[in-house]
């Protein structure tokens, strides 16, 4: 037999050295897992900034961007008939104060078109300390949730001060936090002691089984005389007693209570933004991705019907951006944040108006690989999509979505 | 498992729970699964978000692979050590053995159900707290690799375990199957395959965790099984009404009353 | 012949009386673990979500999907417990056990891990039905007039048993320029990343005629429906119950 | 009975992850670990095995490529080394496997990449094999006040022999199948003692 104190001490002790060795930081979560067709062809996000990414409990955070629903959407993927703009955060860090599409509160379920546009504003206040990757994400119904853009937020503070007060319409403040519970669980203490008064008096006349068992099968027929008048009563009251305190806390809590209202559950449509293209036609001619290399490489025909002469500036699908330095920069926010910021290079220069004109682009990075997008060309459906950024030479912007076939290239 | 401490020559009667053993078994049961608990409670969602991450393969799939390997020893040791010792003479122990052996066969289904509780209760509903909450990005997330892998195989382990008890050590068990027991054992280890169905509709459809989605029901009626120890219950009633009867007492039987 | 033997341990009364109070003490335990366990993971995975979240407890499906999923375990434990002990409180045994197991649950994962706030998860309050059910059953001593009376008591009864603690989430708040209940607004606020407010299965509104009477129509539905489920579950609780022994399987 | 169990569990459990040195096949991914940094490693063979991607190990010789992807952004700012020097022995399947040997980085190398920046954080190697034979890789990166190596031991033109990785689970539930069946099939019935008549 092992000294029984000297194992449990040594088990605390491997217990404590491994919380201490692993007290590391905390990580992102889940979106490269899903499958890269569907991470480039259906909800294309751009533009997505957060306000603040260290604050403390109580403060809020604002994030914003742009979504694009991309216009050749995978058959197999439902439609966004019914979708959600949700955040994606492990748990409630964040309370959501509010949420806006296209100007439009984001509180109800809503249909959106593919093909189109919009624009999206969340307002977060921190609840609880942790350092977490947050998320934009939408939710579509039977499709799941859709991914954004991550960004790395830090809350610091005490969970204990957060509060979340709203007015009611009947003019009472309440704090969320804590509204209707202590009423909740006196109701759940309160049958909890009838249920167990209940069962004990049963238990306490024991031994009760194998005695009954004996006692209903030596009765055969008259089994239920083991029943006495008495137990009867005690029935009877009980069920008199719970009728009767149903009924009164029914009742009470109706004229405590006088205004309420059902779940609200209904859904909106909201209206697109005007097309971001502005005018700039692409056809896309051939697209390859050259595997030892990881770069896309791909041809577009561009026509240019805006008024001033353009530039490929981004490529950018599944939240990853590649960058074409000479016309637009950005810089990775934080570690977990793909941004190639010197990823992209075309040739054939800017697109003057009214020119149709061939551009053959490449898009290098790591990402293709370590974001398993390269996977693309074992998916069932290999066809890629992302959106294309041109500037023209005021710094304005069209938004042009591209997809089509993409043919592998090993050598 | 150990028979009661009641040494021959004493009053049968007394001590046939084992109230240390009951201890044991419960408090042991309790730390494992509270050492489960504690370390999702510290590795979930910091490396636990992410199977694509290095810390998920550190924290997690180490913790599944060392439940893995821990479940086969552990099979074959108990499974492997209860038929190896099992009782050749086992018709013709004594009923006083047998009437204590009854209520070490009750230790086991103690032990049994009381890490069925804990599988299909709390690390159950936990998952809705995990899943409705992330996003399910594999099939070995921080409260699966718990709930599938770790309580589930554990209470099987006990289940079958037990079973193997009464049919090595009990002379009534030994010479017929028990069909209400075979139920009760067999029935919550098919939630094990099941989880198989519950991966494939999750990987192709759902990507939502809805609780009461009709994916999940496989997992219920297989749960319903758990009522078959009703019928062992009786079986076990009758047994010991019949290793318990006095000289001028009706010997009482199932089938008198019809 | 059997090879099973049929000569007792014992040979005093006070000595059997003392095996069967220990019979007793350890079977109960059990009984109430195994109860927990299956009672739960069937209702969870039936009415989850309903009773897991406070913007889900409507007043069409949560009302009638609770009582008729609920009825099984009672039913058959009724079954087991009465026709085999003559005792009554099969359904107080399976409510109280699965409050128990909801409870422990709530508290510790869904606010223990995953922080939410515990007044969004409480459980649904079902008790009174159950002692109703019970009630019903020691009364009439007949599990067919448990299964009409007490079956379609304990539809009625759960909704307005449970109006007491979740009316206070039904007073209406401006929010957003939206018009929303408590219970709605903690559901926003709250953020399930994996649960969108979409997937709510509640009420989206009526058809016509009964307008506003959506909870008793709900209500006497469920209880016609937890009739049916009683008697149904009450054969099951006897196949369950049997006590079938076999050479080979 | 039980050891033949313990075998089947490390077959089982070494199809998670094994490897040479600094270079780890974890599930489908293979990485290459370089001191606290991870970049994937892919081996290709285009004129051979067009689509099939390798962990460190060619299995024919001819035009090869090899293609490192930071996983971790810090990389992009630092320079990285690849060189490769010949080697007379295998890799041992061994922790002496990722041993860095001063000695060894001393030689010549068989080939080289000079230090350099990868800013898009993808390295491609490109080298013809002409003839079989063991090499080992050396992968030294160095940043602003840190240097790290990674040393991985691979062959060119032997192809692997062992089990390949998508069989092993299906083989190794097949053995635990066939274990358990000819303990069934073997096992004498249990004869238990009649009952005494008292």
């Amino acid at each position: 037999m092992l000294n029984f104190k000297k194992s449990v001490l040594m088990l605390l002790a491997i217990m404590v050295g491994c919380i201490a060795l692993y007290a590391a930081p905390a990580m992102a979560h889940g979106e490269k897992s899903q499958a890269a067709y569907l991470r480039m062809r259906t909800l294309l996000w751009y533009d997505v900034e957060v306000s603040t990414t260290k604050l403390k409990v109580n403060e809020e955070l604002v994030m914003t961007g742009k979504f694009y629903w991309f216009y050749d959407w995978p058959s197999n993927i439902a439609k966004p008939e019914v979708a959600f703009l949700n955040i994606g955060i492990p748990g409630p860090v964040f309370i959501r104060k509010a949420s806006y599409i296209n100007g439009v509160s984001g509180t109800n379920s809503t249909r959106f078109d593919i093909g189109e546009t919009y624009e999206f504003k969340v307002i977060l206040k921190a609840r609880r300390a942790a350092r977490v990757h947050m998320h934009a994400l939408m939710n579509v119904k039977e499709a799941g949730p859709l991914i954004g853009p991550g960004r790395w937020v830090e809350v610091t503070g005490d969970m204990a001060d957060f509060t979340n007060e709203v007015t009611t319409l009947t003019g009472e403040t309440i704090d969320l936090e804590h509204y209707g519970l202590v009423n909740a669980v006196k109701w759940h203490i309160f049958w909890g002691v009838i249920a167990a008064a209940w069962l004990l008096y049963w238990i306490f006349q024991g031994p009760i089984l194998i005695p009954r068992y004996k006692k209903v099968k030596l009765l055969g027929d008259e089994a239920d005389d083991m029943i006495t008048p008495a137990n009867r009563m005690v029935g009877l009251v009980m069920l008199i007693g719970t009728i009767v305190v149903v009924t009164w806390s029914y009742f009470n809590a109706y004229a405590q209570y006088p205004v309420t209202i059902p779940l609200q559950s209904g859904q909106i449509t909201i209206p697109a933004l005007p097309d971001a293209a502005r005018g700039v036609n692409v056809e896309m001619i051939d697209a390859r991705y050259r595997v030892p290399g990881r770069a896309l490489e791909f041809t577009i025909k561009v026509t240019n019907n805006t008024n001033s002469p353009i530039k490929l500036g981004e490529f950018t699908s599944a939240n990853i951006r590649w960058m074409n330095p000479e016309v637009s920069q950005a810089e990775p926010a934080d570690s977990h944040d793909p941004v190639a910021s010197n990823g992209m290079s075309y040739e054939g220069g800017a697109v003057m108006p009214g020119q149709t004109k061939l551009l053959k682009a490449t898009c290098t990075d790591a990402a293709w690989e370590t974001y398993r997008l390269a996977k693309l060309i074992y998916d069932p459906d290999s066809r890629f999509g992302g959106l294309i950024f041109f500037f023209d030479e005021e710094g304005n912007r069209s938004v042009v979505a591209i997809g089509g076939p993409l043919l592998p290239v090993f050598i | 498992m150990s028979t009661p401490s009641t040494e021959m020559g004493g009053d049968i009667s007394k001590g046939l729970i084992g109230g240390k053993r009951i201890a044991i078994i419960f408090f042991s049961v309790f730390a494992v699964m509270m050492a489960w608990r504690i370390y999702q409670q510290l590795f979930a969602w910091d490396m636990g978000m992410d199977s694509f991450e290095p810390e998920f393969q550190t924290y997690w799939m180490n913790l599944l692979y060392g439940q893995w390997i821990l479940e086969f020893t552990l099979a074959a040791v108990i499974w492997g050590y209860l038929l190896k010792t099992r009782d050749k003479d086992v018709f013709n122990i004594t009923p006083q053995e047998e009437l204590k052996r009854t209520f070490t066969l009750l230790a086991w289904l103690f032990c049994y159900v009381w890490i069925v509780y804990w599988a299909a209760s709390f690390f159950a509903e936990q998952d809705a707290s995990w899943h409705q909450v992330t996003v399910r990005d594999t099939d070995f997330t921080p409260s699966h690799i718990v709930l599938f892998y770790g309580t589930m195989p554990a209470y099987i382990l006990a289940g079958v375990g037990a079973f193997l008890y009464a049919r090595t050590r009990l002379p009534q068990f030994a010479e017929n199957i028990s069909i209400p027991f075979v139920i009760a054992v067999v029935g919550p280890f098919m939630i094990l395959p099941n989880v198989g169905l519950n991966e494939w509709g999750h990987t192709f459809w759902f990507m939502e965790e809805l609780f009461t989605a009709p994916l999940h029901w496989g997992f219920v009626t297989l749960g319903w099984t758990a009522l078959a120890l009703g019928g062992l219950l009786i079986q076990i009633i009758l047994r010991i009404i019949t290793l318990t009867k006095l000289d001028d007492e009706v010997h009482v039987t199932e089938k008198m009353s019809d | 012949m059997s090879a099973v033997h049929s000569v007792s341990a014992i040979t005093t009364a006070e000595q059997q009386h003392r095996i069967y109070k220990a019979f007793d003490w350890i079977i109960i335990p059990i009984v109430v673990l195994v109860v927990i366990g299956a009672f739960h993971i069937h209702a969870m995975l039936t009415i989850g979500d309903w009773d897991f979240w406070i913007d889900w407890k409507d007043r069409r499906w949560w009302v009638t999907v609770t009582p008729i999923s609920l009825i099984f375990f009672p039913a058959a434990l009724h079954y087991l417990l009465w026709e085999n002990f003559r005792l009554p409180f099969g359904a107080t045994l399976a409510c109280g056990g699965l409050l128990i197991g909801e409870w422990a649950n709530r508290i510790a994962n869904f606010v223990g891990w995953a922080y939410f706030p515990l007044n969004m998860v409480v459980p649904g309050e079902i008790i009174p039905m159950a002692l109703c059910l019970d009630a019903v059953l020691i009364i009439s001593r007949s599990l067919t007039i448990t299964g009409v009376l007490g079956g379609m008591l304990w539809g009625i009864i759960f909704y307005p048993a449970n109006w007491a603690l979740i009316a206070p989430f039904h007073v209406p708040v401006e929010y957003n320029g939206v018009m929303m209940s408590v219970a709605d607004l903690i559901g926003y606020n709250y953020v399930r990343t994996g649960t969108p407010e979409y997937i709510r299965i509640i009420e989206e509104g009526t058809l016509r005629t009964f307008g506003e009477d959506v909870t008793p129509v709900s209500a006497f539905f469920a209880g016609f429906i937890s009739v049916l489920a009683y008697f149904l579950w009450l054969y099951i609780g006897k196949w369950f119950s049997k006590t079938t022994w076999m050479k080979r399987i | 009975m039980l050891k033949t169990l313990y075998i089947i569990v490390f077959a089982l459990m070494s199809t998670a992850s094994w490897g040479h040195g600094g270079v780890m096949n974890e599930g489908n991914e293979c990485k290459l670990r370089v001191g606290p940094y991870v970049m994937n490693f892919s081996g290709y063979q285009p004129e051979n095995n067009v689509s099939k991607q390798f962990c460190d190990d060619m299995p024919t010789i001819g035009k090869s490529i090899i293609v490192l992807d930071f996983i971790d952004n810090k990389l992009r700012d630092m320079t990285v080394n690849f060189r490769v020097i010949k080697a007379e022995v295998a890799a041992l399947g061994t922790a002496d496997d990722g041993k860095v040997n001063n000695a060894e980085l001393a030689q010549t190398p068989f080939f080289e990449i000079p230090a350099k920046r990868y800013p898009t954080g993808t390295m491609t190697i490109t080298q013809d094999f002409k003839e079989k034979g063991h090499f080992v890789g050396y992968v030294v990166i160095e940043g602003e006040n840190e240097k790290f190596i990674s040393r991985f031991p691979f062959s060119v033109g032997y192809p692997n022999p062992g089990i390949p990785a998508g069989l092993k689970i299906p083989i190794a539930v097949f053995l635990v199948i066939i274990v358990i069946m000819i303990w069934l099939a073997r096992r004498k019935p249990v004869v238990l003692n009649e009952r005494k008549e008292d």
